[in-house]
């Protein structure tokens, strides 16, 4: 059961990005990413890892896509938002996809854990997270799994604390410089906090 | 649980996800394409975060769900670089009318 | 474990136990191919009745009794109409964008606790999920617009999902408080803290978060004064101009659900689901474990739910029939400069409130009176700070300044 | 909150002070410029955006220089800080090891160290940009400025991958936008969306390489990704999923230090991008880049440089050869034929990043162990300084020519010598001329390189170093052509403005700092060794004090009031 669906989940995202690299339409692209995204989702749920599959869809399908849609629109007739794949590359490029390809699957294959547990081809079954004795990071697991938002939340407010501050500012940081960028030539004196959106519906409104 | 999914499987799909972004990289020269198909790298490496961190037994003292916690800051570093990237992308379109990036020849490089 | 049981026990966790599969069959076939459809027809009746009733008419009276079968002559109308789609038009995605639309809609409802243990699904992460499917409806829009091939649907669809994307943040800030209270972002778990704590909406913050939510809740849903995404008289129909037949029905039909999935959330969040009364746990302590008690408080919670619902469905028509649209500037500003501070002021006042009321983990009469005034006062504050600095911009800022094109077209 | 969180000590947060105080600066300046500076006339506000964004890189040096000093009394004399700071903060700042936020970050004299070196640079190229007007967000760039920096510093202490990642990303992205600032030419915009693309490219490499890793290792910290590894006796052998983990790993790296065959970006960027943008991806990002490549590399994934023994075996430090010969041959010979000043240096910071790598090369099979690194580090600092000061030079073309020609620089010995003669110390440093430090840093760079048991690494090495002296030679070719244009070619068209204290302070201030460097190496070279050692071990427990440096004590106790317990396994 859960391998079959799995199966299907894994085809169907490998199909929708390849769709997203091959479609000369620009938007239809953006709608295979966006299957792309979802079927991504449904691995994280099939990971027991339902948060993450939340905040996937959220920020990837609510968030990303929507910017690359407004990218295209802006940027393109909206029919003809045709875009060529390069000619020359195309040979070479397929070649050196399949390349990388075949290597890491043969190297998913055949490796080898230093950590202990084993070479991953043998990982057949996650493992179960009854806690044992002396087994501390089962019980950290399950909870994990069990209470994700929680966790997560600790885990940003100790552990990665930083990372999480700085994530921050990474945001911060690229929020004011694409504005600053994308925003047409400044009138002298203006200094209304426009944001991408806002300019974006300004242009909206006078076509 | 005999009937679980065996990690390799995850691994293979991101292998292949993965291998499909670079092919996107290489093939499409058009801006907003090439951030899409960067978008679909850092999906797969995402999905080899996650799947390492449920079936893997963690080093000791690496916290609960380092994975995860990693999973996240990609999705927010992916969201960062895609309104960076529209940003730049709209910006050169407003000086060539183009989005192709061969198109775009001012430097001699 | 029994199929009576398991609709009553909330699941934590999702699974594939074939107990869960019958649930959410149930669910499905009962909820949302029948109830919510339902619903909706009759919301559409009622708002007919209610805006006729404003405007001094009487509203749909000829097929039924008070033209109560009408909403069921409209379907078959939609379903039985040629369905045109415009020949350029990229069909596909044409098709389904109001399937994206109507998907975000009812998925909303998925983890609504209607009542104790009347909730399909309770993840622990809800509300993130509940946010990350309501922010899928923009997607459909914008497709909707694009695919159309026509001016007026892609005005529309830019209008309507930078209108979305700008309201969802105010939207999503507004629930902080709640989620901060209640410790969890389970919906159950905030409906009880409720429970324990009171209703929401009758903390300072809460209240303050509880009228930012429901500005930006029917943002959301394209309502008047925000509908400039759909404006007739300047665009139209916006971004499903084009569409006709049952295409069409479906936006109907999802913007109508996402009136009502906006009000069920509302109720949730901030009016303590379906407890009639503020400050006791009135029909959940009547459970004493036995299938009679969960019946007779499941009734009174959902009679109640459904009659806060129907309140808030009202006060939408209401506000349909009586205010004019608001200009896309103004309406951006608004959320921006208005509801996106407030809510970020708000999460320290409820910060506060945290600290002073709801800390000792069960309510005194002395700390809540002292949370009452105190933050009480602190929230007033803040709301006359933020109006105050905007008008203090505003006034600094030449007439007009804020929407260029009319600062052109005066001066050329 | 659960009993078994460990929360937060928010001490750790007075050991990030520097990039704190820069991080909240960055909102500072853009509300004094959208509140004030907006209204004045274009260059008066250029200018006094570029104080105030001094006044905050001053507060975060002092900070730095403060926590320099107590990290330094740490090690001398603990008991002193306790009686000035009192038992909690005193007894903190003593604590050895080395270790903040959970172990995510480094601290230390080490941190310190970089952190001075990365507030100085940024000092000058903060003043460098006030010499000329390129763009009208003022506000805005000097904010991505200083939260880069944040990045780079965060970049340089990172003891974890997660942490690395993000710090990585922030420096990058702030440094995408600053490139396409300049508004008034399109070549800024074309390079701000080059260096995007290649540079997100590089990152989601560097990121499924590091998913690997994670696989691999089960863990994120540095030092325990090592542990593993040295334990696994599997080593790489047959591990393709390890050697594809690196060779990303190796990409990711590579572009950001501009190492061929991932060099594409850097003429285009540095060309396009406005001079002080273009100094400070040559210097600070190169910088922090470099120090993070170190601890990864040599670090965590130390036990996988040869595991064979032998140096083209399975194992990073072949690769690392070969790429730092290549790198370094072909950044040369390409500058030989640049006319543009911001080219030239372009594919001159190739060559160095070239010579760099023979130091990381040279850091995994050295008898000096960790120490060796410190090399490494000594290049880093002058390279970046006279970097700073080449890259001033462009600035002072791009604000009277607009354009960066060498040819532009024609006669300019008559006009300002003592800038001229400034700028001749600046060339021969980059060459590696004797006196200057530059030469100090190469040749301590192929000592290091050298010095190793007897084994078939020394022989590979050996010839690596010999390619770096050729190299050498090579590139006093195009740098000298900077000099003959001063001093022997008379300006042909309008000659060049003498240079404001913005611009003339930066390239005296390099020259100065590179030659007194040059002419006292010993305390750097010191300094830079004992940075190393701690860099490198953080959180290693094992590691015996290094032999002939008066280096810091390597962490000898179990951490206190940290959750992490490095060498108490949970299972």
């Amino acid at each position: 059961m859960a391998r079959s669906l799995f199966l299907a989940i894994a085809a169907l995202g490998l199909l929708a990005a390849l769709g997203t690299v091959l479609a000369r339409n620009l938007v239809r692209a953006a709608l295979h990413l966006v299957a792309f995204f979802f079927c991504v989702a449904c691995l994280f749920v099939m990971l027991e890892a339902e948060f993450l599959a939340a905040v996937q869809v959220l920020i990837y399908i609510g968030a990303v896509a929507i910017l690359l849609m407004f990218g295209i629109m802006l940027t393109r007739n909206a029919a003809t938002a045709e875009a060529d794949l390069s000619g020359g590359w195309r040979v070479p490029g397929v070649i050196a996809g399949l390349c990388v390809f075949a290597a890491l699957a043969f190297g998913i294959n055949n490796a080898v854990s230093p950590s202990g547990s084993g070479a991953w081809s043998a990982i057949v079954a996650r493992p179960a997270l009854e806690p044992a004795e002396g087994v501390a990071w089962k019980a950290e697991r399950s909870r994990a799994i069990d209470d994700m938002p929680r966790v997560v939340g600790e885990q940003f407010m100790t552990r990665y604390a930083l990372a999480f501050e700085l994530a921050g500012l990474l945001l911060t940081a690229a929020l004011v410089g694409a504005v600053a960028l994308a925003r047409e030539e400044p009138a002298p004196g203006d200094s209304e906090p426009a944001t991408a959106v806002e300019a974006e519906a300004a242009v909206g409104t006078t076509p | 649980m005999a009937n679980d999914i065996p990690l390799n499987w995850f691994l293979y799909f991101s292998a292949a996800a993965f291998a499909i972004g670079l092919t996107g990289v290489l093939l499409r020269r058009n801006a907003i394409a090439v951030l899409m198909a960067i978008e679909i790298m850092l999906n797969a490496a995402n999905v080899n975060l996650v799947a390492f961190w449920r079936y893997g037994t963690p080093a000791a003292g690496a916290g609960p769900m380092p994975g995860v916690i990693l999973a996240l800051l990609v999705v927010t570093v992916a969201a960062a670089e895609v309104a960076v990237g529209i940003g730049l992308v709209l910006l050169c379109y407003r000086r060539w009318r183009a989005v192709d990036v061969d198109r775009y020849d001012t430097l001699s490089g | 474990m029994d199929v009576g049981t398991a609709l009553i026990a909330q699941s934590h966790r999702v699974d594939l136990s074939p107990t869960t599969a019958i649930v959410w069959a149930l669910w499905l076939l009962v909820g949302f191919a029948g109830i919510f459809p339902g619903i909706v027809a009759y919301m559409v009746w009622l708002e007919r009745k209610v805006a006729a009733r404003f405007q001094d008419r009487i509203g749909p009276n000829r097929v039924g009794p008070f033209g109560l079968l009408q909403p069921i002559a409209d379907a078959i109308k939609l379903i039985v109409k040629e369905s045109i789609v415009p020949r350029p038009a990229d069909g596909l995605v044409h098709l389904l964008a109001p399937v994206i639309v109507l998907a975000s809609a009812f998925l909303t409802l998925a983890v609504v606790p209607f009542a104790v243990g009347l909730v399909p699904i309770d993840p622990p992460s809800g509300l993130v999920y509940l946010i990350a499917v309501s922010s899928l409806s923009p997607l459909g829009i914008f497709l909707a617009g694009w695919s159309s091939r026509n001016k007026y649907s892609l005005i529309g669809a830019m209008r309507a999902v930078a209108q979305l994307v700008s309201y969802e943040i105010p939207q999503v800030l507004a629930t902080i408080p709640v989620v901060l209270w209640a410790g969890s972002l389970s919906l159950v778990s905030i409906f009880d803290h409720q429970a324990k704590f009171g209703w929401n909406a009758f903390t300072p913050p809460g209240l303050l978060a509880f009228a930012i939510f429901l500005i930006a809740g029917v943002a959301e849903v394209n309502r008047t004064p925000f509908d400039i995404p759909e404006a007739e008289s300047e665009i139209i129909a916006g971004y499903h101009t084009e569409y006709s037949g049952m295409r069409f029905g479906l936006f109907f039909l999802a913007e109508y659900l996402g009136v009502f999935a906006i009000s069920c959330v509302a109720t949730v969040l901030f009016l303590g689901g379906g407890m009639p009364l503020p400050f006791s746990s009135f029909p959940v302590n009547l459970i004493d474990g036995s299938v009679g008690s969960y019946i007779l408080a499941d009734a009174i919670l959902l009679a109640v739910f459904l009659a806060k619902v129907l309140l808030f469905i009202f006060a939408m028509f209401w506000v349909r029939a009586t205010l004019p649209r608001m200009r896309i500037d103004r309406l951006m500003n608004f959320a921006w400069k208005y509801l996106v501070p407030l809510c970020v002021l708000n999460i320290l006042f409820a910060a506060a409130w945290f600290e002073v009321v709801v800390r000792p983990g069960r309510i005194e009469a002395g700390r809540w009176a002292v949370g009452m005034i105190g933050v009480g006062l602190l929230t007033a504050a803040g709301v006359q700070l933020v109006f105050w600095a905007n008008r203090k911009l505003a006034a600094a800022a030449p007439i007009d300044a804020d929407w260029p094109a009319v600062g052109a077209a005066r001066g050329g | 909150m659960p009993p078994n969180v460990v929360p937060l000590d928010l001490r750790d947060f007075l050991c990030i002070a520097p990039a704190l105080v820069l991080a909240f600066w960055g909102l500072v300046v853009i509300a004094a410029d959208l509140g004030r500076f907006r209204r004045l006339d274009p260059d008066a506000r250029r200018v006094a955006c570029g104080r105030a964004t001094l006044v905050g890189v001053g507060l975060a040096l002092a900070s730095a220089v403060f926590l320099a000093w107590v990290d330094a009394l740490a090690q001398s004399d603990a008991p002193r800080l306790v009686a000035l700071f009192g038992d909690s903060l005193g007894g903190y700042f003593a604590r050895t090891d080395g270790l903040i936020f959970f172990g995510t970050l480094a601290r230390g004299l080490a941190v310190d160290v970089l952190n001075v070196l990365f507030l100085v640079l940024l000092a000058m190229v903060v003043w460098m940009s006030t010499s000329y007007g390129f763009t009208d967000d003022l506000g805005e760039y000097f904010a991505l400025m200083l939260w880069a920096t944040v990045g780079m510093m965060l970049l340089a202490a990172a003891e974890e991958l997660a942490t690395l990642f993000i710090a990585l990303e922030t420096t990058t992205i702030c440094l995408y936008l600053a490139t396409a600032f300049e508004r008034s030419r399109r070549r800024s915009a074309e390079a701000g969306l080059k260096y995007f693309v290649y540079g997100s490219v590089s990152s989601a490499l560097f990121l499924y390489g590091l998913s690997l890793v994670y696989g691999l290792a089960g863990s994120t910290y540095f030092d325990a990704i090592g542990r593993v590894l040295r334990g696994g006796d599997a080593g790489l052998a047959g591990n393709l999923a390890g050697a594809s983990a690196l060779l990303l790993l190796l990409v990711g790296f590579g572009f950001k230090v501009s190492a061929v065959p991932f060099q594409q970006w850097v003429p285009d960027v540095y060309e396009g991008a406005p001079a002080p943008v273009a100094a400070w991806i040559a210097t600070g990002s190169k910088v922090a880049s470099f120090v993070a490549m170190l601890k990864v590399f040599v670090h965590a994934l130390g036990p996988w440089s040869h595991p064979s023994g032998s140096v083209m075996g399975p194992g990073w430090l072949g690769v690392v050869a070969v790429v730092a010969a290549v790198t370094m041959t072909y950044g040369n010979l390409a500058a030989l034929a640049q006319k543009d000043l911001k080219r030239m240096l372009a594919y001159s910071s190739i060559a160095h990043a070239g010579y760099m790598l023979v130091g990381v090369a040279a850091a995994s099979v050295s008898t000096e162990g960790p120490a060796s690194a410190g090399a490494v580090v000594y290049y880093l600092i002058v390279y970046a300084l006279a970097n700073v000061g080449a890259f001033a030079v462009a600035a002072w073309l791009a604000r009277d020519k607009g354009t960066e020609a060498i040819a532009d620089l024609d006669g300019l010995a008559g006009r300002s010598p003592s800038l001229a003669v400034c700028i001749v110390v600046l060339m021969l440093s980059l060459i590696g001329v004797p006196p200057f430090a530059g030469f100090f840093g190469k040749l301590y760079v192929f000592m290091e390189a050298l010095r190793q048991g007897p084994s078939d690494t020394r022989i590979v090495l050996t010839w690596l170093v010999a390619l770096g002296l050729f190299n050498s030679v090579v590139s006093a070719f195009y740098y000298v052509r900077v000099l003959k244009a001063m001093y022997l070619r008379e300006p042909s068209g309008r000659p060049i403005e003498p240079a404001r204290p913005a611009l003339a302070l930066p390239i005296a201030a390099a020259a100065v700092l590179v030659t007194v460097l040059g002419v006292v190496p010993g305390p750097l070279v010191d300094l830079s060794r004992s940075v190393a050692v701690p860099m490198l071990t953080a959180g290693r427990l094992d590691v015996p004090a290094a032999v002939d440096v008066p280096a810091p004590a390597p962490p000898a106790e179990k951490p206190s009031g940290v959750a992490w317990h490095p060498e108490t396994p949970t299972d």
